[in-house]
């Protein structure tokens, strides 16, 4: 029963906030509600921990895995709720764009974003992959300026048509449980899937067809190249906050989705196959963010793409797999989100003290707004992957995989890559932070709302950087458990 | 051997071909009313083959299906459409960037290229062949409407053509899917139309027109 | 008793140091057609300059007091390298030619400070110009030297000494012959003689040594002008004892001793002589034309090396 | 577990460098707090000393073990390698230390002081992690944060432009240079099962030799990069000048020596020496950087930027001294290939003291007249006896005279080359000899440049205003480089206090290695050249009389001004003129007033080195990228139709992939 918890709080309290006309009690309701679905979401998480798999009737199931991604989406939309209780305050009231618009869109993304977690069925999997784009869309288009719309049309067709390839995937695999005998009712349930996945074998072909459409329907949810050309829009012009759930949530659900095909279609079909594709696109993915990085102007297309690039390298995580390959790629996703979030955070302070985003009308921030820019220092040297930052862990993980398994060019891409970004990132930045300051800040203090979650994402930033906690690594090793 | 048995094979072996043409039809429309309408027509004869393929195998659940197709697909998404062009007050231009005739050679490439895709995949799914063709076919139809058409509205139409072949594929590979899904999908098509709706809405608030390939800000 | 000869001759090296500068210009005058000083003025100079007071420039720091004695102490330690009339020195044990050719870089070093210190206008030119030629210089230096010592397998003067004795003078080598034109012409270089320079001048165009010692007077200038008669004669000394050691002392007794001491002069005055038809026989070079004759001396020290690969077998 | 005195005084040394000083310095901004800080800093560097000093005679190997705590295995141990490169660190950082403790109360206000010396000794934390790091994920963690930290000591300085510009080329270079060096830890991952050190050094064996040569390439690049071997030094003219002079003393006399640590480790430890041609790669390595460093360095007027270069110049002797080693541990001569070893750790000790001094001595100049340019110095001697008595020091060391520390390891590195001599391969035969050739012209180049160096700045009239009025530096600067000048005198006249030390680890790297001769050689006959020396200059000064001040004749003019002075450029213009095919200078001479060409009343001149590795190697480079960068872009349409087509091509492609793969 506990995992219809935080699906009708989620629901409930999105139509709930409606009701709050005055945006500050909508502020508050949100918040309430939120730190009810988060303690709902870490009781899930904890009984998972103590007694292993949850399943209530044929629809939800928790397990590991979707345990571990649900604590990403805890973590991430709790900073994301209190960033935005003090970002909302610069939106004024307007017909679909108030705070509590904002909040029930966002209730409504959560819920779809945690059933996709919850889902133990693979179509109701995707039909709540594809809500999460319906939810997600008008909060894309929020700001109703005319980027706003592009990018929202841009976002619902793409991300409308990929997912639907990832439908057709579905039936194939449905197909492919079918005629392996499996009872059409249960065909769709991965659980036994996974079971009768040796079964599958006798023809991988059905399964590996029906793989490549779910790489490709998905992929471009998680933001594959040449897939991800919604990405950078979206991320551009979407609220902050929200830039902040798709690329630190969103992908990692479409990330946990392709997770489940691959373990699926690794037992059926051998991991050859679903292996290589995540590897191609890992490839193609960190190259091609990597460079486009180099060039970017916009500070929030920048983190799109990086965004981009670190879902290429845990699709190399997961196509390396072995032990190394998939602990490193399950600790990226998280680290990943952290440090995501905590740039966006200060990419819209930037926007809203500067009234830009335009890097090179931006410089000198290191003394104008030195709180943001310790925050941006702290955000990017952990993108980049520095030490003692979390992600030089995940990313020191992923490459000793890479080259345990002796998959040299994958890691001489990944090396080089790498080097790109760094210097894509060190460019900008110190641009940014350093010469004169080029503008004053409406404000240059942050309020306590933003600098209260900026300094906790940085401090885990720091901790899973020198030490990943025990029971976090315990929670990796038992979604680990599942996929194997 | 009743009357039904034979219309259900007639149907069946037939529905086809009638798909083929509404497939050629759509390429070469020029107004998009007419699309709309070849749309729906599309989807009438799919569900025809719904019902066919529940009489034949007997499943309760594929009438069900039939229906939903019927309301959804046959009569409210067109009527929305028509609103959404009358509200709109928009040219009913589907603003094409290929020649009829180009289209009609390209649609014709399309129906060839799913035969021989559905040949070399045939093997291993033991269906009848043009069905899945004509699944195949749509598909592609509705991602060369997209690509080729500038109209947003087009676009939504596209969007739908080609769930309509993934809907047929599946039908005739695995006869449907557990009923839940199936009615899970159907909202989420219709959600996402509503959207859509929106969001044409605002294009042409914002943009005063509806032409997307002219949606160029963002970019690099 | 070695010991004691070793410091004799060190002794020797240095005290006779200005009666070679005095033989050289004496054989010159009468190449010149000249009728010369006596071989004995050197001595009076100094005497008078010892005499003399020190006169110091106002800018003029420690350094420029330091350096005589800087340079002469490094002068008379590289003198205390060279065998004269037995195959051995005082630091010949272990003080190889390395050492030895870095204390006379290191004495060059200070005195072109010195020129520096004077705050004047030639001190400057000078120590430029040395730098200058010996930076070039260095490299052939230490090669021609390398070439004898890899025959030898010694690196140690005097145990390269001792095997150039125990050859047949008439089997020497190729190697001998071009490290000996090599280390020929570093010596000119070195000694700042005639065609590098010109040890009589003081034409701004010219000088190089004079230029840096320009400032120094008295007590100063003597230690500066003896030690570098003591480098000339060390210098030669050191080409007489590599490659034409025969008639050293091989054990110690006072005829033989007598008789390499004899040999030493000998050859040593036929050195000068050599030295005062070159000074007198060729025009000084122009500055930039000095790079290239120290290219050659390279270049031939350097064929020497290469040459023992096919001599050692 | 129970820790013993060494391991407690290492993790002192840890503890206050990384924790309490840092934590201290942020918490309050009273003076009691940052003299306390330096002071700690001071202390748990002299006790890093006992104990690397402790780690070397006695042989024990603290290990300190925190994977406990730690994502991947992350060990700190001492063996004799990083005892000996913690002594390095240690010794230098103590003087630079005090310098530092005046230097930044004199340059920075309240604030940024407290970062500087945060971030100072965070620096310091990190160069020690990396020498004593005994697991490869605590190397590379070293690794990267030393190369942060420095880049944000040098951002504190200030942040102009072009400032910032050199520093993104040095991050971005070290990053490469970093990957280069984890992809050659990485390699030996299938073979030893972990990056510890042990288990490396235990697996290197069975690596194949395809493999190995790739770790030794890998090695040689990524850490040629930090060393700044030419054509990878870029960033080290850039980035050393601009730092506080402290810092730079730092970087260039002690983060160098962590590549050239990271080097061995790899090349001997690891790899135990390889074929011959890496052993040559390296020798060219060593001449090509010697040379031009030189040579680059007689050019410069911009004293830090000639130091600088100085530094590439000598990472060359060592590298020098390094290839030899590799060469003989090829043919089979532990000997001789110790003796070279010994050599080139022995010049790593020494250019970490003599370089330190000098950019502490420039930093002291560049306190007494707010300039480090030459041609505006002059005259310092008798204004600043101290700094210039050790400056002096300084020179003759990194010349290499002896008597003082340089010239023992130049030295050794003669011998080494002369020993190549008695190999049987003929290649080695005539290389090796020939090397002399080329480290004499890279000594006599090096006197050259240091002769005008101090002979510019310290003698003479001075060229400036500032240089007339400058003041002797405060005591603690003194004391600082009163400390380093003492350490170069005392090894440049005991070598022997550090020889034999080396000696014995030199045993540990190469096994069979005994002890060879010359080290004991040098030891002898050194000191009795001292005595000599001394002796005369001392009884030379008892018999000097009185002396006189004369202002010199000035040819009839009313007398000599600085300008009638040799400039810096001036100098070494023979010199440029000579080697004028490496700078291809491009000179330019303006009269004015140009209508009179006879009677100028002004006459500037210009000469600038067209020469540059930026120009004709790097730039290309990265303009290649940046324009597949801009291709990429451009596929970027911002059509939806298109980005629409591309998902459709992708899907359609990868079902023919899947149709032809089956």
């Amino acid at each position: 029963m506990i995992l219809l918890m935080p699906l009708l709080i989620a629901l409930l309290g999105a139509f709930g906030v409606l009701g709050f006309r005055n945006p500050r009690v909508a502020t508050r309701a949100a918040l309430l509600i939120g730190g009810l679905e988060i303690t709902s979401l870490v009781v899930i998480v904890w009984q998972v921990h103590e007694r292993g798999a949850l399943q209530v009737g044929r629809y939800l199931r928790v397990d590991g895995l979707s345990s571990f991604f649900l604590i990403n989406i805890a973590f991430i939309s709790g900073l994301v709720l209190v960033y935005a209780s003090g970002y909302l305050r610069h939106i004024g009231e307007r017909r679909f764009s108030s705070p509590r618009w904002f909040y029930a869109l966002v209730f409504l993304f959560l819920f779809t974003m945690i059933s996709v977690c919850l889902s133990a069925n693979l179509g109701l999997l995707w039909i709540m992959m594809e809500g999460t784009t319906l939810a997600s869309a008008l909060l894309v288009g929020f700001y109703n300026t005319e980027g706003a719309v592009e990018a929202g049309w841009k976002y619902l067709m793409v991300c409308t048509v990929g997912i639907a390839f990832a439908l057709f995937g579905t039936i194939v695999l449905y197909l492919a449980a079918v005629k392996a005998g499996m009872n059409p009712v249960a065909a769709l349930d991965w659980v036994s899937l996974m079971d009768a996945a040796p079964r599958m074998g006798f023809d991988p072909h059905l399964v590996k067809l029906a793989f490549v459409f779910v790489i490709v329907g998905y992929g471009t949810k998680i933001g594959f190249v040449p897939m991800h050309s919604w990405l950078p829009d979206a991320h551009a012009e979407a609220p902050t906050p929200i830039s902040a759930l798709l690329s630190a949530v969103l992908l990692n659900c479409a990330m946990y989705a392709v997770m489940r095909y691959d373990a699926i279609v690794s037992r059926a079909a051998g991991p050859v196959f679903p292996h290589t594709l995540l590897l191609i696109f890992g490839v193609m993915s960190m190259v091609v963010a990597g460079l486009l990085i180099l060039v970017q102007r916009n500070l929030k297309r920048l983190m799109a793409y990086s965004s981009v690039e670190h879902m290429g390298i845990i699709a190399i995580g997961l196509g390396l797999g072995g032990p190394l390959g998939l602990f490193g790629a399950l600790l990226h996703t998280f680290n990943h989100s952290v440090a995501k979030s905590l740039l966006f955070f200060s990419a819209g302070n930037v926007r809203h003290n500067f009234g830009t985003l335009r890097m090179d009308k931006i410089s000198g921030m290191a003394r104008t707004m030195p709180q943001t820019s310790a925050a941006l220092v702290v955000g990017g040297l952990a993108i980049v992957g520095l030490p003692p930052f979390s992600l030089f862990t995940s990313e020191f993980a992923i490459l000793s995989g890479a080259f345990t398994q002796a998959h040299y060019f994958v890691a001489t891409v990944f090396l080089i890559t790498l080097s790109v970004v760094f210097g894509g990132f060190a460019y900008h930045f110190l641009r940014l932070l350093t010469g004169e300051p080029s503008r004053t800040p409406v404000s240059s203090k942050l309020i306590p709302s933003e600098y209260s979650v900026m300094g906790i994402a940085a401090l885990c930033l720091i901790i899973f950087g020198t030490r990943i906690p025990h029971l976090f690594s315990v929670l990796v090793q038992e979604a680990m458990a599942v996929l194997r | 051997m009743g009357l039904v048995e034979i219309a259900t094979g007639k149907v069946l072996s037939s529905f086809s071909v009638f798909l083929f043409l509404t497939i050629l039809l759509l390429v070469v429309a020029r107004r998009i009313s007419t699309s709309v309408l070849l749309f729906s027509v599309q989807s009438a004869i799919i569900a025809a083959e719904v019902f066919a393929t529940g009489f034949r195998e007997r499943l309760a659940e594929a009438y069900v299906v039939g229906a939903l197709i019927l309301v959804i697909k046959v009569v409210a998404i067109p009527r929305a459409f028509f609103s959404l062009v009358h509200h709109l007050k928009t040219s009913h231009d589907v603003n094409a960037s290929t020649t009829p005739t180009q289209s009609v050679f390209i649609a014709a490439t399309m129906i060839y290229l799913a035969y021989a895709a559905v040949h070399s995949y045939g093997q291993s799914v033991h269906v009848p062949e043009d069905a899945l063709a004509a699944a195949v076919a749509l598909i592609l139809t509705g991602a060369f409407l997209m690509v080729s058409r500038n109209k947003a509205l087009m676009q939504m139409l596209g969007l739908l053509v080609l769930e309509n072949g993934i809907f047929l594929a599946a039908l005739t590979t695995t006869f449907g899917m557990p009923l839940v899904i199936e009615i899970g999908v159907f909202f989420d098509i219709l959600i996402g139309l509503l959207l859509m709706g929106i969001f044409t809405f605002r294009i042409r608030d914002t943009f005063d027109h509806l032409d997307v390939s002219k949606l160029r800000r963002l970019r690099g | 008793m070695k010991v004691a000869i070793n410091v004799l001759q060190a002794l020797a090296l240095i005290l006779g140091a200005p009666l070679v500068r005095g033989v050289v210009a004496r054989f010159k005058a009468f190449l010149q057609r000249r009728q010369g000083a006596s071989i004995w003025r050197p001595y009076s100079d100094l005497a008078k300059l010892f005499r003399k007071e020190d006169l110091v420039p106002p800018t003029a720091s420690g350094v420029f007091r330091v350096v005589p004695f800087v340079l002469f102490g490094t002068t008379i330690c590289v003198a205390a390298f060279v065998p004269l009339v037995q195959p051995s020195a005082l630091l010949a044990s272990g003080g190889d030619f390395f050492l030895f050719v870095y204390l006379l870089a290191m004495g060059r070093f200070f005195l072109s400070l010195g020129g520096f210190d004077g705050g004047s206008a030639f001190g400057g030119m000078g120590a430029s110009r040395e730098a200058l030629v010996s930076s070039l210089a260095e490299a052939p230096f230490l090669l021609s030297l390398v070439a004898v010592a890899i025959l030898a397998s010694h690196a140690d003067i005097a145990g390269m000494v001792a095997w150039t004795l125990q050859q047949n003078i008439f089997n020497i080598s190729a190697v001998h012959i071009l490290a000996f034109t090599s280390l020929a012409m570093v010596v000119i270089a070195e000694t700042g003689r005639m065609p590098v320079d010109n040890p009589t001048t003081h034409l701004e165009l010219t000088m190089i040594h004079e230029g840096m010692v320009l400032e120094y007077s008295g007590p100063s200038l003597a230690w500066i002008e003896w030690a570098s008669a003591v480098k000339l004669h060390a210098m030669l000394a050191l080409l007489v004892a590599l490659f034409v050691p025969w008639g050293m002392a091989s054990s110690v007794s006072v005829g033989a001793i007598g008789l390499a001491l004899l040999l030493y002069c000998a050859k040593a005055t036929l050195l000068m002589v050599l030295l005062a038809v070159i000074e007198s026989g060729m025009a000084k070079l122009r500055m930039y034309l000095v790079p290239d004759f120290l290219g050659v001396a390279s270049a031939v020290s350097a064929l020497a090396v290469i040459f023992t690969t096919l001599v050692k077998r | 577990m129970p820790l013993a005195p060494i391991e407690l005084g290492f993790v002192f040394l840890l503890a206050a460098l990384g924790f309490f000083v840092p934590l201290l310095l942020i918490a309050s901004q009273a003076k009691r707090a940052r003299s306390l800080a330096i002071a700690l800093v001071i202390g748990g560097n002299l006790i890093g000393c006992f104990v690397a000093a402790l780690c070397f005679w006695r042989e024990s190997n603290p290990l300190l073990d925190l994977s406990r705590f730690t994502p991947f295995p992350f060990a700190l141990g001492i063996d004799r390698l990083s005892a000996l490169f913690l002594l390095l660190i240690c010794t230098v950082a103590v003087p630079v230390a005090i310098f530092a403790a005046s230097y930044f109360d004199n340059h920075y206000g309240e604030h940024r002081r407290n970062w500087m010396w945060a971030f100072f000794s965070l620096f310091l934390l990190s160069m020690i992690v990396v020498v004593t790091a005994s697991t490869g994920f605590a190397f590379l963690v070293g690794w990267e944060l030393m190369t942060l930290i420095s880049a944000g000591l040098i951002l504190m300085e200030g942040d102009s432009a072009e400032r910032c510009h050199n520093v993104f080329i040095y991050l971005l270079m070290m990053h490469a240079g970093a990957a280069a060096v984890a992809a050659s830890f990485f390699l030996f991952l299938p073979y030893s099962h972990g990056l510890g050190f042990a288990a490396i050094r235990t697996a290197s064996a069975g690596v194949p030799a395809g493999i190995r040569t790739l770790i030794f390439l890998l090695a040689f690049v990524g850490f040629g990069t930090k060393a700044g071997i030419i054509p990878l030094h870029l960033w080290l003219p850039r980035a050393h000048p601009i730092a506080p002079s402290p810092v730079s003393a730092l970087m260039s006399s002690v983060m160098l020596k962590t590549a050239v640590y990271g080097f061995v480790r790899f090349a001997f430890d690891f790899l135990g020496g390889g074929p011959s041609w890496s052993g040559y790669i390296v020798l060219l390595a060593g001449a090509v950087s010697g040379l031009l460093g030189v040579l680059y360095a007689i050019a410069e007027h911009d004293l830090k930027r000639l130091l600088a270069y100085h530094s590439v110049e000598n990472i060359g002797i060592i590298y020098l001294g390094l290839g030899t080693s590799l060469v003989f541990l090829a043919h089979h001569q532990p000997v001789l290939a110790a003796l070279a070893l010994i050599a080139a750790l022995l010049h790593t000790f020494n250019h970490a003291l003599f370089k330190s001094l000098l950019f502490l001595g420039a930093g002291a100049i560049s306190n007494a007249t707010q300039t480090v340019d030459l041609e505006e110095l002059g005259g310092l001697q008798r204004r600043m006896p101290v700094t210039g008595a050790t400056f002096l020091i300084a020179c003759c060391s990194i010349v290499g005279l002896p008597l003082f520390n340089g010239f023992i390891s130049e030295w050794l590195t003669f011998r080494s080359f002369l020993a190549g001599s008695i190999l049987t391969n003929t290649k080695a035969q005539i290389v090796l000899p020939l090397m002399v050739g080329v480290l004499a012209l890279i000594g006599g180049l090096a006197a050259a440049c240091f002769v005008k160096v101090f002979g510019v700045a310290f003698l003479g009239r001075s060229r400036s205003a500032e240089a007339e009025h400058a003041v002797e530096v405060p005591v603690s600067m003194q004391g600082g480089m009163i400390m380093l000048a003492a350490a170069c005198l005392l090894i440049g006249t005991l070598p022997g206090i550090l020889l034999h030390p080396l000696a014995s680890l030199a045993q540990v790297l190469i096994p069979g290695g005994g002890v060879p001769e010359e080290t004991l050689i040098i030891a002898r006959v050194i000191p009795w050249i001292a005595a000599i020396i001394l002796g005369v200059s001392m009884t030379g000064a008892l018999l000097k009389r009185r002396e006189r001040m004369v202002r010199t004749w000035a040819c009839g003019l009313p007398g000599l001004t600085s300008r009638m002075q040799y400039t810096s450029t001036g100098f070494s213009k023979p010199i440029r003129f000579v080697f004028s095919s490496v700078y291809k200078p491009d000179r330019k001479i303006d009269r004015l007033p140009a209508d009179q060409p006879y009677f100028p009343v002004s006459i500037t001149y210009r000469s600038v080195r067209t020469t540059s590795y930026e120009k004709t190697i790097y730039r290309p480079f990265v303009e290649m990228i940046l324009s597949a960068a801009h291709q990429l872009r451009r596929m970027q349409t911002g059509n939806i139709q298109v980005y629409l087509l591309y998902i459709f091509v992708t899907l359609v492609s990868l079902l023919a992939f899947l149709r032809f793969q089956k």
